[in-house]
């Protein structure tokens, strides 16, 4: 036995001193935490009343009013943007974890996605900007785009639809009227999507006038994409592979194994991941700053410039009336409490489902 | 627990060879008894059964305890088996020994009537008896009773061979067989030791204590 | 076609069809940034050339003269030093959190300090406009003015008139916001060091700061190092927290107390207002530079983790 | 006992997409009905790869490459043509660790059932609990089947893998290492299983636990490097090998 | 052979945090020099628990709570005041996985004995080497010292973590499942080497592997429900336990 | 390896019993040859030794089967062991047996210069130590030569009854010194005959093949 206590009893006091300064550390950032909470909570219910959700702003300088238009402002464009960033991001997730497994392809997607998670929101609102406001009058391209994407999704789910009516109608009795069914399903699909695209272009992408709040859910749903996509593939990935093989193993085909095994096996994963990134876009002020840009009045079109929260709230900030401010912090709060909320509840969700 | 029926097999065949084992002791001797070639047969037929069913025996037992790496109960009574198995197979060559035997006494004129012979044999097969019967059921005390019949046997063993002695010496024309059935008790005496060791391993077995080379009374 | 539609059911076919055109779209997003950000920018590129508008601290819109310089040392120096702030108090919680925290308060710390990533960035914005500048302009600056103002050359950086819309001020509130990053990083590595390892540290009559020093550190090096780049990332492109507190004004100065400029907070400040052409060009040439950027060091960052998986794996 | 050649594994190679050496090199075997036959041998030696021939699980993963044949039958299962949903219909496979679906007891027993298009409640409720019944899972489950099968303990959600494959009444069952996962009882049990399943079914059962092939099986076969080396009744090959390899192998010398 | 008692534990109760039913239960044994000492029990009967007890490493968790005495040369460990750190110097661990540090090899094994503030090249190198040289690695490892340590294989770094346990001379040496991670070659290397180290420390070692404790052991003691139930020569508990339990256990009937 | 060691010792407590046995009939047949009591205390002994010594080594023997789970290989050594140690302790109770009828022949004035006696002694000790030989280097060769010289043991057994007959029946006094010789006669055959079973055992060990009940040509 090798043993010396004087030397034993310095290492103690080394010891104790750093962990010290580690409990100090964990401290200072609890407080930061409740120094913020506490200020947008100290100040923002003075500005909480009705009329903050029922009523539109007052003119600039006027006392009262409300945020009635970017509440619902916000409502809108972060619905749209989780309308056409989901099932994209879920898709996606889908192939690179399940088609594309372990293939270089994926690999390359989900570390883009990594990246793209990161890249700065202002940036994704300067692309957004060059490709769905400013081209007003010339060929709008990026709307095109924007129009396509929303035509093929709307299409897709159309489709789903009716070959699960289409299967429940006409239990499959071999497998060649099988592929024969699913062949049809799949070609009406595509024809009902160019339809609907045809139907929606001159519908959306010619009224579009400068700032609208269709630039502001894309830009949104682009920050979405990779979240969605990134936690759809690491919870299919949790999912054992030997639990697909067991499938397979019964004769299953992969869509069989997908639909039956895989999702239901990380549903409640993949559901939390699409709350949390829409938590986080709700957040989200730098890419909706020249995209939906605002609105002082109360609008449901998204082809028109259009409020949010926290544009408003940037405004309100910077602004030189008093009111304002209050009506800023008010804002703040209901906000932060929203996002909080949220992200806890889904944390400890996934917290119980997985950590366990 | 797999190694259940495969111990079930192997006690039954045990049980099927000492039932032919004691078969072959008896008719060996009831040959001699009845001064009649008759019963041999029998024994003849028996000894080669049970050499065959020996050597699978074995080959069972040391299979079983490859695959199933026995412990402590299952263990003792597989090498318990073993011994089993050894002693019956011993048990009929001891018959086949009276029997080459007997086919020479047979021969020649019956030199008296056999009192203590058939009592002997009686004994020596019951204790064979019993002891198969303690092994099947783990009866300690019945084996111990078997142990105790061992001395029985022994005496008559001495009795039997100075009697044949007295014949010897009257009429030396005796000492042919005299000495044959000298051997054939010999063999009998065999047969209880065997019988004797049997018990003793049902004892082994069941207390896990090793009985041989120690008096049964010292206990 | 015709063989793989017999290998695979229908279902499959299209199935994966769909889900491929899906992923596609990401790869697409990425290159479309880049080349819609340079195809707008390509106009300043022409005017200013490349290193030229890099190193050009001029920005003036009335002019139409516009260099970089002025927003990138903005962007760089808020970076660096909330970086300087952060790191060492994340892995003192991360610290705290895997191994001096009593088990029922790890869970609630541990999400508090989360919660602190989930706050909007606007809300540190105007916290730190409203709560924080008074109290640096009022206590810390003087204070830090006077005690480090003296001292031969890092006295440099506290120099000028307190007035907490500044680039300490900017560094502080970005600093408070990337801290949960490099934490929740640096945790889950920490927390990735089996028990029995520490154990066997332990079994050994090491300490527990020993056992943390010599064994959960040097386990959690990749994993820390890449939430630290990660976080630097994110201090890079940040716009809200600092476009309140930082005062948008295009200058290089070594002192920490006078207002400047990010290239997020110029974009956010100024691309409505962009009159011209040449203006929202030299804006989008901005993005550009930010987008590639963030977008280099994003790659390290993942180089990192990735690699850092690795080890934990084997 | 008469044997009845059930499978007939003839000059097989095997190679992994991208690996230029076989992993599994000339073997050649026969698999007899209603018998229990165990693959052992040291780790890598290719007794998974050789289990996963009979399902042509390897197919799931594109460039792995047969070579020889499999007769099921008289068929050559290795053939392009032969249908795979037809092969894993009559060839089931139970894995290492459990894999229960994500839905509840009676649907991971229905499953493979209604793959096949079977529909009808009752068919469907009574092959369910004939296959638990065999499964030796029914009283265990009976008065909960509606509830999700991960709520079961790792050696009932095994015997519900178990229940699942025979839902479909397969007539070869592959096992890879069933037990490997599981505590001694649940072990016991699942052995116990296989040697009554073997009366309806021909069963493979790869194994890395040598005293569990002992216990189990009818064959054994010892494999190493990719080739087999031995194969004979299990009595045999536990008590007097032929190869010195398997003598080796069996008495611990390696492996 | 002549027995000296090296540990002594009375009437030892352990507690977890927050769970009111102890762990352990009114355990009495003797743990004899130079012996090796067996504990063997289905999963969940305290092994782990007990053998944990004679390092104190459910002091790392708070909340947890000892009754009783484990006397070791005579002292009770489990005082208050027993220096935790001489206990771990006297009382070395090797833990069912392998866990070499994320230093070099060299610095692995000399890591307890920089702890204890020896700083001497030379004398540092000389112990490394006697303690590799004891764990049966020396030859295989001398040539690359310097290397990072999770380069070894399995086994290798299972010695290395027996060499670095041996590096500041422990008088006993608790051993938790020190096989179970490891392939059949190495676990027998492994055992080898606890057969040959019992010459110079008094070893525990828990084993879920019943076989390995009766080639190893020269005691056994066999728990249930964190009670012992019978503790014994390893020959008498192998083949004529006295307790029904044991001899359950042992046959197989359950655990 | 762990069992090597065990393996090891049983083998080396075999070769020291077989030893003690061989010298056993060594003396008890040299009482009766020198007609000399003197190296029957030998034989006492021997005896005591070798009865506690088989209790020891098959106790260890199972233990060794218990702990060490061995296949195959060692297996078979081992079950051999357990057989060999029962069969030598065998030819430990044949000195005996021996023994006590050199007892009684040694009081008797000496019926004739023994000739076989001492050849058949000398044949079947050479047995003995050749079965043990061929035991501990596993040589079949060695061990096939033993079971050959059975059959010139056996010879020489009905040779001496042969002569010992003839004696008893030209003077019946030396009946009772017969008969006693005969039993010795016939103890030295049966440790010819358990040597043959060693022999036996080495085959079966080596090439897993069982002999017993075959003929050795028949092979
Ligand atoms: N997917 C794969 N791609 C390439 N080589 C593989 C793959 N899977 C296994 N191998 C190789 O094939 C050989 C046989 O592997 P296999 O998994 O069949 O061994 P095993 O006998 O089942 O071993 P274990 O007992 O460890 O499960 C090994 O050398 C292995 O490295
Ligand atoms: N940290 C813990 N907190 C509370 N209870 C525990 C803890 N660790 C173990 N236990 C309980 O203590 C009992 C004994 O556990 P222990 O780990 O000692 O068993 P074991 O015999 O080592 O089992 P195994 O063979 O599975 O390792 C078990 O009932 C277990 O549930
Ligand atoms: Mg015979
Ligand atoms: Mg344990
Ligand atoms: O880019 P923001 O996170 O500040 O919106």
């Amino acid at each position: 036995m090798i043993y010396n206590p004087a030397h034993v009893k310095k290492r103690k006091i080394k010891s104790y001193i750093a962990l010290s300064l580690s409990t100090v550390a964990a401290f200072l950032g609890l407080f930061w935490l409740g120094f913020i909470l506490y200020d947008v909570l100290r100040h923002g219910i003075q500005g909480l009343s009705l009329e903050l959700f029922l009523e539109d702003p007052a003119p600039p300088g006027i006392e009262g009013g409300g945020l009635r238009n970017a509440f619902v402002g916000q409502l809108l464009i972060v619905f749209y943007a989780t309308i056409i960033g989901v099932p994209l991001g879920l898709l996606a997730g889908i192939f690179v974890a399940e088609y594309a497994r372990g293939t270089r392809f994926a690999r390359t997607i989900s570390i883009l996605s990594d990246i793209m998670v990161s890249v700065p929101s202002i940036v994704v609102g300067t692309f957004v900007y060059a490709i769905l406001v400013k081209p007003v009058g010339h060929i709008n391209f990026g709307g095109l785009v924007a129009v396509g994407f929303l035509s093929a999704i709307i299409a897709v789910v159309f489709g789903w639809f009716l070959s699960f009516v289409l299967s429940k109608l006409f239990p499959v009795k071999s497998a060649t009227t099988g592929k024969f069914i699913k062949l049809l399903t799949a070609l009406f699909t595509t024809m009902f999507g160019l339809f609907i695209f045809l139907i929606l272009y001159p519908k959306l992408v010619d009224r579009i006038q400068g700032f609208n709040g269709w630039a502001g859910a894309v830009s949104l749903a682009f920050i979405m994409i990779p979240v969605v996509l990134r936690t759809t593939e690491d919870m299919l990935s949790l999912v054992p592979w030997t639990l697909r093989e067991a499938a397979f193993a019964l004769g299953a085909s992969y869509y069989n194994v997908i639909k039956d095994v895989a999702i239901r096996a990380a549903i409640t994963g993949i559901l939390t991941g699409i709350i949390l990134s829409i938590a986080r876009v709700a957040g989200e002020t730098a890419p909706l700053l020249f995209t939906s840009f605002n609105n002082s009045y109360f609008t449901l079109d998204m082809n028109e410039p259009m409020a949010s929260l926290t544009v408003t709230i940037f405004n309100y900030a910077m602004g030189p009336y008093e009111d304002w401010h209050t009506k800023a912090w008010a804002a703040s709060l209901v906000i932060t409490v929203f996002i909080l909320f949220i992200t806890i509840v889904t944390r400890t969700i996934i917290g119980i489902k997985y950590k366990k | 627990m797999l190694i259940k029926p495969r111990l079930e097999e192997i006690r039954d065949r045990l049980l099927e060879m000492a039932k032919m084992a004691e078969v072959a002791i008896e008719n060996a001797v009831k040959a001699i008894i009845e001064h009649n070639p008759e019963p041999l047969k029998i024994v003849e037929e028996l000894e080669n059964k049970i050499d065959q069913m020996e050597v699978e025996n074995e080959s069972l037992i040391i299979t079983t305890i490859a695959r199933f790496q026995p412990e402590a109960k299952y263990l003792r009574i597989l090498i318990m088996d073993l011994f089993v198995n050894r002693d019956l197979e011993r048990i009929g060559d001891h018959a086949e020994n009276i029997k080459e035997q007997a086919e020479h006494i047979i021969t020649k004129p019956k030199l008296k009537e056999y009192v203590d012979l058939p009592m002997m044999t009686e004994i020596t097969l019951s204790m064979v008896r019993d002891s198969i019967k303690a092994l099947s059921t783990l009866d300690t005390d019945l084996a111990r009773d078997v142990i105790k019949r061992d001395d029985k046997v022994d005496a008559l063993h001495e009795q039997i061979i100075r009697e044949l002695y007295t014949y010897m010496v009257e009429d030396p024309s005796n000492i042919k067989v005299g000495i044959r059935l000298i051997v054939v008790s010999s063999n009998i005496e065999r047969v209880a030791d065997l019988a004797t060791n049997l018990a003793e391993e049902v004892i082994y077995m069941k207390e896990g204590k090793m009985l041989r080379h120690q008096e049964l009374d010292k206990e | 076609m015709g063989k793989f539609l017999r290998k695979y059911p229908i279902s499959d076919v299209i199935f994966a069809f769909i889900s491929f055109s899906a992923s596609f779209v990401v790869l697409s997003l990425i290159v479309a940034i880049a080349y819609v950000l340079y195809d707008e920018s390509s106009l300043a590129m022409h005017r200013f050339g490349v290193l030229n508008f890099i190193f050009s601290a001029e920005w003036d819109p009335v002019k139409e003269v516009f260099g970089a310089a002025a927003s990138l040392y903005g962007t760089l120096v808020t970076t660096v030093l909330s970086l300087m702030f952060a790191i060492p108090v994340s892995i003192g919680i991360a610290i705290f959190l895997t191994e001096i925290s009593p088990h029922l308060l790890k869970t609630p710390i541990g999400i508090a300090i989360e919660m602190l990533a989930a706050i909007p960035s606007i809300i540190y914005g105007m916290w730190g406009l409203f709560t924080l500048a008074p109290i640096m302009a009022n206590y810390i600056e003087p204070f830090l003015q006077k005690t480090l103002g003296n001292v031969p050359v890092i006295g440099v950086l506290f120099q000028g008139t307190p007035q907490g819309i500044d680039l300490f001020t900017a560094s502080v509130v970005l600093s408070i916001m990337i801290t949960p990053f490099i934490t929740s990083v640096a945790r889950d590595a920490l927390n990735l060091t089996p028990d029995i390892m520490k154990e066997s540290a332990y079994a050994l009559g090491a300490t527990r700061w020993e056992v943390v020093k010599d064994v959960m550190i040097p386990y959690a090096k990749l994993g820390i190092y890449g939430g630290i780049v990660l976080a630097l990332g994110r201090a890079l492109g940040e716009t809200m927290a600092v476009a309140f507190v930082l005062g948008n004004n295009h200058q290089i100065t070594l002192s920490l107390f006078e207002a400047a400029a990010t290239i997020t907070v110029t974009l956010a400040n100024e691309f409505t207002e962009a009159d011209s052409d040449v203006y929202l060009s030299s804006l989008f040439y901005l993005a550009l530079i930010l987008f590639t950027l963030s977008f280099i060091i994003l790659a390290v960052a993942k180089f990192f983790l990735l690699k850092a998986e690795r080890g934990y794996s084997r | 006992m008469k044997e009845v050649e059930k499978i007939k594994v003839e000059h097989l190679y095997f190679w992994y997409a991208k690996s230029k050496e076989p992993a599994l090199k000339d073997i050649n075997m026969s698999i007899y009905e209603n018998r229990v036959t165990a693959l052992i041998g040291p780790s890598g030696c290719g007794k998974t790869t050789l289990l996963r021939c009979f399902n042509r699980m390897h197919d799931l993963y594109p460039g792995n490459r047969y070579e020889g044949k499999i007769l099921l039958d008289g068929e050559n299962i290795l053939d392009k043509d032969y249908d795979l949903i037809k092969l894993r219909t009559k060839v089931g496979m139970v894995f290492q660790k459990p894999t229960p679906f994500p839905m509840s007891i009676f649907d991971n027993v229905a499953y493979g059932l209604k793959l096949r298009g079977i529909t009808d409640k009752t068919e469907l409720e009574s092959r369910v609990e004939k296959a638990l019944k065999q499964a030796a899972l029914w009283e265990e489950v009976k008065d909960r089947l509606s509830q999700p099968a991960t709520g079961l303990s790792g050696g009932q959600q095994q015997r519900l893998v178990i229940a699942r494959a025979l839902a479909v009444e397969p007539e070869v069952l592959l096992f890879d290492e069933p037990t490997s996962a599981l505590d001694p009882i649940s072990t016991a049990k699942i052995e116990e299983l296989v040697v009554e399943l073997k009366k309806s079914v021909t069963i493979l059962i790869v194994t890395h636990n040598m005293q569990q092939a002992a216990r189990v099986s009818d064959y054994t076969a010892f494999m190493y490097l990719g080739e087999l080396i031995e194969f004979d009744k299990t009595d045999i090959i536990f008590t007097s090998p032929k190869k010195k390899l398997t003598e080796d192998y069996i008495t611990g010398k390696f492996g």
